[in-house]
């Protein structure tokens, strides 16, 4: 029989408040192949560590059971402890009986209870544990970066300056995100463009990186260090390598009406357009939803003028195929929706702008070159109002987070607009002032101190249009009476959103994603850019609203992962994978089917003249994750999983 | 009196999104009744139908599958095959006559500790008010005796 | 001048019997199968029958037993065994061929080592025999020396009237002595006819058969490939079958507690003699089929001094591919010719 | 209708309790307990029946028994020897056994080797792999009274050095001066620091050519290698009657009662599992 | 000529020419109405062949016997329109390839026996089409319908009582076509998930499991009802399993040979009712 350690942790009071720790050690002492069990008030600590590690040697364990928090928080901690000691790290399991017990039931006596159901059946699991020894395999010393914002750009250059080569994926036309649209930067108000460009080009050039734009991610398979990624290169009608960027085609282009996504609508553009003037590559690409050619069969007006005959409309989109050792997802966010908010006109009133507009409008490169200027008349603005958490910290409308960034933003807007109207009013409605980052407070100080930010703690309730104005109803909450400002422009501080279709890419990838559809980090505190796909990171605000010191230092931190694995010739994996009992496989090829990573093969079974005797299946342990699908629908058991073998959770279960 | 009936409750999960889940209904400190004991798997395609059987066998009153969302497999599509194989067998466990509340089947992602708590709360309920699993329970009881002189 | 029990009375007979504390038994049908099960009164009894699907041999050694009952604790087994009663037992209405079946199994279970649980069921119990008036097609206890009122293995044979009201009863044992004794006020005196016992053919030459059996040379026949090519290897015969005792030992339960269980194995069954190693002494059907018919009518016999086939028949009557005995016999027995 | 549960002074089937007194790994795989009788009054009956040849089941409650044979001599009878490999469900659950855990064992059954007709004869033992531990039991059920028999020879031969049981009593056995020891390993079995034969067993045997006169030989392996040590022996002048093997045949009960363990209409559980080779050569050979 | 008559010459031909090394058919059975598995090899023997209203064992079983086609020659083989359909999975199932097997199909209506045209398991793709319609349009089983109607603890009484009787034989095991495992489940003693012995547990879980594994995969040949020797009626059970891929999935078993096993395959939008 087995010599089984348990070690039960009282996490301060976290588990032992409920559950009665020594009775559950020593309802462990009693039961058959338990050699010790021993109490403490943190194992995870390092002296709680030390107490395993000796107990290992001391009684030659042969399993250790630490009852504690979830295995997802502290398994590996432990393992990597029992490996320490010597003991496999395999033969280490955990009894979770914090998240699953002590924190969820007040009954002190059944959580005692289930506590001791859960730590014995574990017991018996551990029982039959075997000792595993990781699985290595090569690494691809190539990253793929999924999105051209600041934190795509940040984290490519990071990686390719270290010598690793790196794909960058960007589905428009340009590199540059939401980034290249802004205009001066909180907190130090420097102009946008002026710091985003360079790295634009940097990146475009840098030897080691690859450019995809106007290019989407289809297809992902593989694993950590051995990714297969099929990029879809969309057809952009202009042939790259001859185009020169003269944007004569632009110029001729009958389509002109376009609403401009970059200028969010505030500015037109033309069917063959680039998406702003310092686009990177700056080359153009044609909408063919918009091209009078894809609509009517006639024009190519843009073909006749190209000097250099680039412009193909048989193009068709590409699929490129790449081995990729690490990738990075660094998608970015979206600008919700704001006809969420009927009651802020949004839509109705031309001179009801988001942010991002505002952002525009006050761009030395916007539509208007910086002016700030009403869309429906073109005369400037007397008096602004700002409406902040537009959106956020809303549960009624389906968003409980705080958007993080619209603080300073709007505080900046007041700014910007009085530096370029010295006379203007700025009225800004919001619920809390949330500055806090090296040089934000002062920040906000100055805009409200200096440049006659007015802030009035409330909400607005009603927004109407009146007399060529915007009446904007909100309350005070701290006099204590109602507000009713005549404005001359709205400005809403709309929520930031995940990516429409980052559930999409989510699945694609095989990463996890919150109800919004930011995507899942491994563990918010420890493991803030890794996901629970290993070799697969987060980067920006495809992980949750940020700003961008904080998406470039989160895409410097992938960066240092990625390089981290690119370190290394040989990776470790789990060895937690399916194995085949030959003797018994029948070949009926279920698994083979049912297997989600083409992990199984066909072997033949041969006599020693080489005579074919039958085939049976075959795992692949470079490609197997460790799901078990093909243990299920095996009728033989034949098939089992390592780490989860039929005979550790017929124990398990036996031992409930 | 004799004490209240405490049901026995089994949950197959798997780690990705159920365990997760059921994780997050710790830290988020909700509560919900002792009955259920957590079989952790790495997918909702390891449950096989015979660790229904074997729960039942040691006394369970009650068994609960459950994984990923349809599309939320972390292992791709693992739990589409759990969904057909459960299709199947749920068939089979009711037309054998094993009753529709002893055996539940659902998706709960890692987000959802409130659906987990919420879950666990009304299949104790509902358990608690069918009773305990006689019928099986009697076969148990009978392997202890010979069907014969 | 002989005992008659006639049917009228035999509700009085099982409720004197149960009121003395005596378990009564007896062939019963249930869902177009029969056997011999617990019957509080005759009315459950079904005296139709030619012969029950199921054996006798169930009544004494039982498909899946518990032998004992073990608890593992730390350093510390502890042991209790289910062991039979000794509650005394009546089984009404065998049929000659089953009851000498378990004649044949005394021969095995007592053999050197008493089988205890096979020991106290059959001590206990005393068989009722109802010899046959009446056959079907795959009856052959002729063929066995045996017949449709041979007394082997009984412990009170019954004759049916020619009436059909009742049975001349004769007491062949002790025990079955002891059991009449209880309803001696049941018994009439009478000098009515039996009915004719049923008339079963004679099949094939049984000495014939066990003297090309007994002959080495015949071990690695051809014959046993081609009588047996249809064989699926299902246990059907075996597990009908009123001598074949082969059995499993199987520990069930969960990690505490369980019980050791005696099983009914089958000689069909490929993994019944395969070694861990993969060595299969037995590997082909066809050397399992020679195997369950040299052990009937040549090991056994050289060990015990008897075949242990009772020609009931039902192994050809069961088989999903008609197989059986009979066939085998009979084409043995023209092959000797 | 339940019985009652009356304990049986004679249950052939119920197990004695034992305790694992040592573990020693032999081999990859292959595994050596040393057990004692919890109960005196089982020690007291094992001592009174068990001869050298007999074979145990040993068993774990909840996996079931296996058979093997009893690996410690007749001389020694104050506790157990057993050797198994690691194969299936019950020698798995032994093999992960611990010092100090308990097990069961019925026994012992079968019948034994004939030691006193070996008086004053001369000794051959033959054996293979993990058949040593038969042998075994005879090779110190006669060194332990050395004087009664003549020259002793022991051919011992396995797959690889590593496959070799019993490495210490080798060595003890090599070191007497009272016996022969011929140990072989199979070609590209050896280890660089090998000293001994490379060689099949029977190549081995021949070469070292014993002489057939007085002489009793115990022969236990794979079938494979009893076939073929067979015919050697006989081209050394052997004759059947002279020599013994055991077989290891399937067993459930150990008490002729579950019909797996009979070649022909030898029940081996019962008449066996010790036989002479001209026994052995009467049985059926297509149920061997 | 009649039936079994232009079968046997069929036979005959085929053993004649080397077409075929064996014909596995029908003969002659211990009583008037019982027919037996046999195996014929050479041409003089093609008169032992029956082909009659009797003859309703699916024998597609046989075709898997260790080594039968190892050789790569060819077998015939009496086949209904369900066997048809065993051989279409043990082909799409990888234990057997149809090129090595010519299919003497025939039907049974009422009394009469009539020849399906083909020799190819693919030659009877539209009476399988055929079927699988008339397999979704047939009533349910009687009983199955009375099973449907009662509660589940009645259902489960009805199943006590009908697995109580269970010895464990795995005669239904071996009757089955299907059943080619080179190790069954529950001959799997590391763990022992489905207990070995024939106490009423389990007999309920070796009957579940057998119904498991045969879910889209059983042709309802009716071998195992027919070999039980203890009368449960297994078909019901498989019937039920039919009925729910047939429904849910739109699997009709053994439909052609390509066709994927419905438990290792599967649809993003399956139905999932029951799923909470």
């Amino acid at each position: 029989m087995a010599k089984i350690g348990v070690f039960v942790c009282h996490c301060g009071e976290n588990i032992a408040a409920k559950v009665d720790c020594t009775k559950l050690v020593a309802a462990m002492e009693g039961h058959p192949g338990v050699a010790i069990a021993h109490e403490y008030k943190y194992f995870c600590s390092e002296p709680g560590q030390e107490s395993i590690k000796k107990a290992v040697a001391e009684y030659g364990l042969t399993g250790v059971i630490v009852a504690a928090c979830s295995p997802r928080m502290h398994e590996a901690t432990f393992r990597t402890a029992c490996a320490e000691a010597g003991l496999n790290p395999y033969l280490c399991e955990i009894a979770n009986i914090r998240e699953q017990c002590s924190w969820v039931h007040n009954d002190g006596e059944q959580a005692t209870r289930k506590a001791i159901e859960i730590t014995r059946s574990l017991v018996e699991k551990v029982k039959r544990n075997n000792e595993l020894q990781p699985i290595e395999v090569p690494v691809t010393r190539r990253a793929l970066v999924i999105g051209g914002g600041i934190a795509g750009i940040q984290a490519a250059l990071d990686i390719a300056n270290a010598g690793g080569e790196v794909v960058l994926v960007e589905r428009e036309a340009s590199l540059g995100g939401h980034m290249a649209q802004l205009s001066e930067t909180f907190p130090t108000l420097d102009c946008s463009q002026c710091i985003m460009t360079p790295r634009m080009v940097e990146a475009a050039r840098h030897p080691k990186i690859r450019l995809l734009t106007y290019s989407e991610i289809e297809k992902v398979e593989g694993f950590i260090g051995n990714f297969n990624v099929t990029v879809r290169q969309k057809a952009r009608f202009v042939d790259m390598n001859l185009c020169t960027g003269c944007g004569e085609c632009m110029q001729k282009c009958p389509a002109k009406k376009i609403s401009g996504e970059f200028d969010c609508g505030l500015a037109n553009r033309t069917a063959i357009y680039t998406p702003f003037a310092q686009a990177v590559p700056n080359k153009p690409v044609i909408d063919s939803e918009h091209c009078i050619f894809f609509k009517n069969g006639k024009c190519k007006a843009c073909q006749r003028v190209c000097p250099t005959d680039a412009i193909n409309f048989e193009m068709e989109d590409e699929l490129v195929e790449l081995e990729i050792g690490a990738i990075v997802v660094a998608t970015g966010f979206q600008v919700q929706n704001t006809a969420l908010y009927g009651e802020y006109g949004y839509g109705r009133y031309p001179d009801v702008l988001t942010g991002l507009q505002f952002e525009r409008l006050a761009s030395a490169s916007g539509p208007t070159g910086g002016k700030i200027t009403r869309p429906s008349d073109g005369k400037e603005p007397e008096t602004i109002v700002f409406i902040q958490c537009a959106g956020s910290r809303d549960p009624s409308k389906g968003i409980a987070y705080c958007s993080k960034i619209c603080c300073m933003y709007t505080a900046k807007h007041a700014m910007l607009y009085r530096h370029k109207n010295h006379d203007g009013n700025s009225r800004i409605f919001y619920m809390d002032i949330r500055a806090a980052g090296k040089g934000y407070d002062e920040f906000t100080r100055r805009a409200i101190e200096e440049d006659g930010a007015g802030y009035v703690r409330g909400r607005v309730s009603k927004l109407w249009q009146e007399n060529g104005k915007l009446m904007v109803r909100g309350a005070d909450t701290l006099l204590g009476r109602p507000v009713e400002v005549a404005a001359d422009m709205v400005v809403l501080a709309t929520a930031m959103v995940p990516q429409p279709d980052s559930k999409e890419l989510g699945k694609t990838l095989g990463i996890g994603y919150d109800e919004y559809g930011f995507f899942n980090e491994a563990h918010l505190k420890l493991r803030p850019v890794e996901t629970a796909t290993a070799g697969i990171f987060l980067a920006g605000a495809c992980q949750s609203p940020k700003d961008i010191p904080d998406s470039v230092a989160q895409a410097s931190a992938c960066a240092s992962k990625v390089l981290a694995l690119f370190s290394r010739d040989k990776l470790e994996r789990e060895p937690v994978i399916a194995q085949n009992n030959e003797a018994t496989c029948s070949g009926c090829w279920g698994c083979v089917l049912a297997c989600p990573y083409n992990a199984i093969e066909k072997k033949d079974l041969t006599d020693r003249s080489g005579n074919l005797i039958r085939r049976v299946a075959s795992v692949n342990a470079g490609l197997c994750q460790g799901c078990g699908t093909c243990v299920t629908f095996c009728r033989s058991n034949s098939i089992d999983l390592a780490g989860f073998t039929e005979k550790q959770i017929f124990a398990e279960v036996m031992g409930l | 009196m004799s004490e209240p009936f405490e049901p026995k409750i089994v949950a197959f999960v798997c780690t990705y999104c159920t365990y997760a889940g059921a994780d997050l209904a710790g830290t988020s400190r909700l509560k919900y009744p002792p009955n259920v004991r957590i079989v952790r798997l790495p997918c909702t395609g390891r449950i096989s139908p015979m660790f229904i059987l074997k729960a039942f066998q040691k006394g369970a009153d009650g068994v609960l599958v459950s994984g990923c969302h349809p599309g939320d497999c972390h292992f791709d599509h693992g739990n589409y095959h759990a969904r057909r194989r459960w299709t199947a067998f749920n068939a089979l466990l009711q037309f054998t006559g094993v009753p529709e509340e002893r055996v539940k089947f659902s998706w709960i992602s890692a987000a959802e500790g409130i659906k987990f708590a919420e879950l666990i709360d009304s299949i104790t309920e509902e358990i608690r008010t069918a009773g305990p699993f006689e019928q099986y329970h009697k076969l148990i009881a009978e392997t202890g005796s010979a069907a014969s002189v | 001048m002989t005992k008659i029990l006639y049917s009228d009375d035999l509700t009085t007979c099982f409720s004197t019997w149960r009121k003395e504390g005596i378990m009564t038994f007896g062939p019963v049908q249930e869902a177009g199968n029969s056997g011999f099960r617990e019957v509080q009164d005759e009315k459950e009894l079904d005296m139709n029958l030619i012969l029950t699907s199921r054996t006798l041999k169930e009544l004494f050694f039982p498909r899946t037993e518990p032998m004992l009952s073990y608890s593992i604790g730390k350093q510390q087994i502890e042991t209790s065994e289910f062991l039979p009663s000794e509650k005394p037992c009546i089984i009404f209405g065998a049929r000659p061929c089953d009851a000498a079946g378990m004649a044949m199994d005394d021969e095995l279970f007592n053999w050197d080592y008493r089988d205890e649980y096979w020991f106290r069921r059959r001590s206990r119990s005393v068989i009722m025999t109802i010899a046959c008036s009446t056959s079907d097609d795959f009856c052959m206890c002729t063929s066995l020396g045996l017949g449709p009122d041979s007394a082997k293995g009984s412990d009170v044979l019954l004759r049916p009237l020619a009436s059909g009201k009742g049975w001349l009863v004769e007491e062949l044992t002790e025990k079955g002595d002891k059991a009449l004794q209880s309803i001696a006020s049941l018994l009439k005196e009478g000098t009515e006819e039996a009915a004719p016992t049923a008339e079963v053919p004679v099949l094939f030459d049984l000495e014939a058969c066990t003297t090309w059996l007994a002959d080495p040379e015949n071990f690695e026949s051809h014959f046993w490939k081609e009588i047996s090519e249809r064989c699926i290897g299902c246990g059907t015969c075996t597990y009908l079958c009123p001598t074949c005792h082969c059995f499993d030992i199987q520990d069930e339960g969960d990690t505490y507690e369980g019980i050791r269980r005696k099983n009914w194995d089958s000689c069909s069954f490929q993994l019944f003699t395969m070694h861990t190693s993969g060595h299969n002494p037995r590997n082909t059907q066809s050397a399992r089929w020679r195997q369950r018919i040299m052990h009937k009518f040549n090991y056994f016999s050289l060990k015990f001094s008897v075949n242990s086939c009772t020609g009931c028949g039902r192994c050809t009557r069961e088989c999903p591919v008609d197989m059986g005995v009979r066939e085998t016999l009979q084409a043995i027995s023209t092959l000797q010719k | 209708m339940t019985d009652t549960i009356i304990p049986a002074q004679n249950n052939i089937y119920r197990p004695a309790v034992m305790k694992i007194a040592a573990t020693r790994n032999e081999a990859p795989g292959v595994q050596t307990l040393r057990l004692e009788f919890q109960d005196p009054a089982d020690q007291e009956k094992f001592a009174a029946v068990y001869r050298t040849g007999m074979f145990g089941l040993y068993g774990i409650y909840g996996e079931g028994e296996s058979t093997f044979c009893v690996a410690s001599p007749e001389t020694r009878k104050d506790y157990i020897e057993c050797t198994f490999r690691q194969s299936g469900r019950v020698t798995t659950a032994l093999a992960s056994a611990e010092e100090g855990d308990l097990i069961t064992f019925r026994g012992p059954y079968g019948n034994r080797f004939p030691i006193e007709e070996f008086y004053g004869k001369n000794l051959l033992f033959i054996a293979g792999g993990i058949a040593l531990p038969p042998t075994r039991s005879v090779i110190w059920s006669c060194l332990d009274q050395r004087d009664k028999f003549g020259k002793i020879t022991i051919v011992y031969g396995a797959r690889t050095v590593a496959d070799l049981v019993y490495k210490q009593e080798l060595d003890e056995w090599a070191e007497r001066g009272d016996v022969e020891l011929v140990l072989t390993v199979d070609p590209g079995g050896e280890s660089p620091d090998w000293k001994h034969r490379v060689g099949f067993v029977p190549t081995v045997l021949e070469e070292a050519a014993p002489a057939p006169g007085n002489c009793i030989a115990v022969l236990c392996g794979p079938p494979i290698m009893i076939k073929f040590t067979l015919a050697s022996l006989k081209k050394l002048g052997f004759e059947e009657a002279n020599v013994y093997t055991t077989l290891e045949n399937r067993m459930k009960c150990g008490v002729g009662k579950c019909g797996r363990c009979n070649v022909g209409s030898v029940y081996v559980c019962k008449e066996g599992p010790v036989f002479t080779a001209e026994e052995v050569s009467a049985m059926p050979a297509a149920d061997l | 000529m009649s039936i079994q008559e232009q079968y046997r010459s069929r036979a005959k031909e085929l053993l004649g020419e080397g077409s075929v090394k064996m014909v596995i058919g029908y003969g002659v059975g211990t009583t008037a109405t019982r027919r037996r598995p046999i195996f014929i090899t050479s041409p003089d023997e093609t008169d032992r062949l029956v082909l009659d209203a009797s003859c309703r064992t699916n024998l597609a079983g046989y075709l898997l016997r260790e080594g039968l086609l190892a050789d790569q020659k060819s077998i015939a083989v009496f086949l209904l329109p369900d066997g048809v359909r065993a051989l279409n999975i043990l082909a799409a199932e990888s234990q057997l390839a149809t090129a090595q097997i010519v299919v003497l199909g025939f039907e049974i209506k009422g009394e009469e026996v009539k020849p399906l045209e083909g020799t190819a398991a693919g030659d009877f793709s539209a009476i399988i089409a055929e079927r699988k319609e008339q397999r979704k349009a047939q009533p349910s089983h009687e009983m199955a319908v009375k099973l449907e109607e009662m509660t589940p603890a009645e259902r489960f009484a009805f199943w006590e009582k009908e697995f109580s009787r269970c010895i464990k034989c795995y005669a239904c095991r071996a009757a089955c076509p299907m059943c080619w495992c080179r190790r069954c489940v529950v001959d799997n003693n590391q763990p022992q998930w489905v207990n070995t012995s024939s106490h009423t547990l389990g007999n309920l879980e070796w009957n579940l499991v057998r119904a498991f594994h045969l879910a889209g995969r059983c042709v309802e040949c009716g071998n195992c009802s027919e070999a039980c020797p203890v009368n449960i009626p297994l078909h019901l059970l498989n019937g039920r399993m039919t009925d729910e891929v047939l429904t849910a999935f739109d699997h009709y078993p053994g439909a052609d040979e390509q066709q994927e096993p419905v438990l290792a395959s599967f649809r993003k939008d399956d139905p999932e009712t029951f799923i909470l």
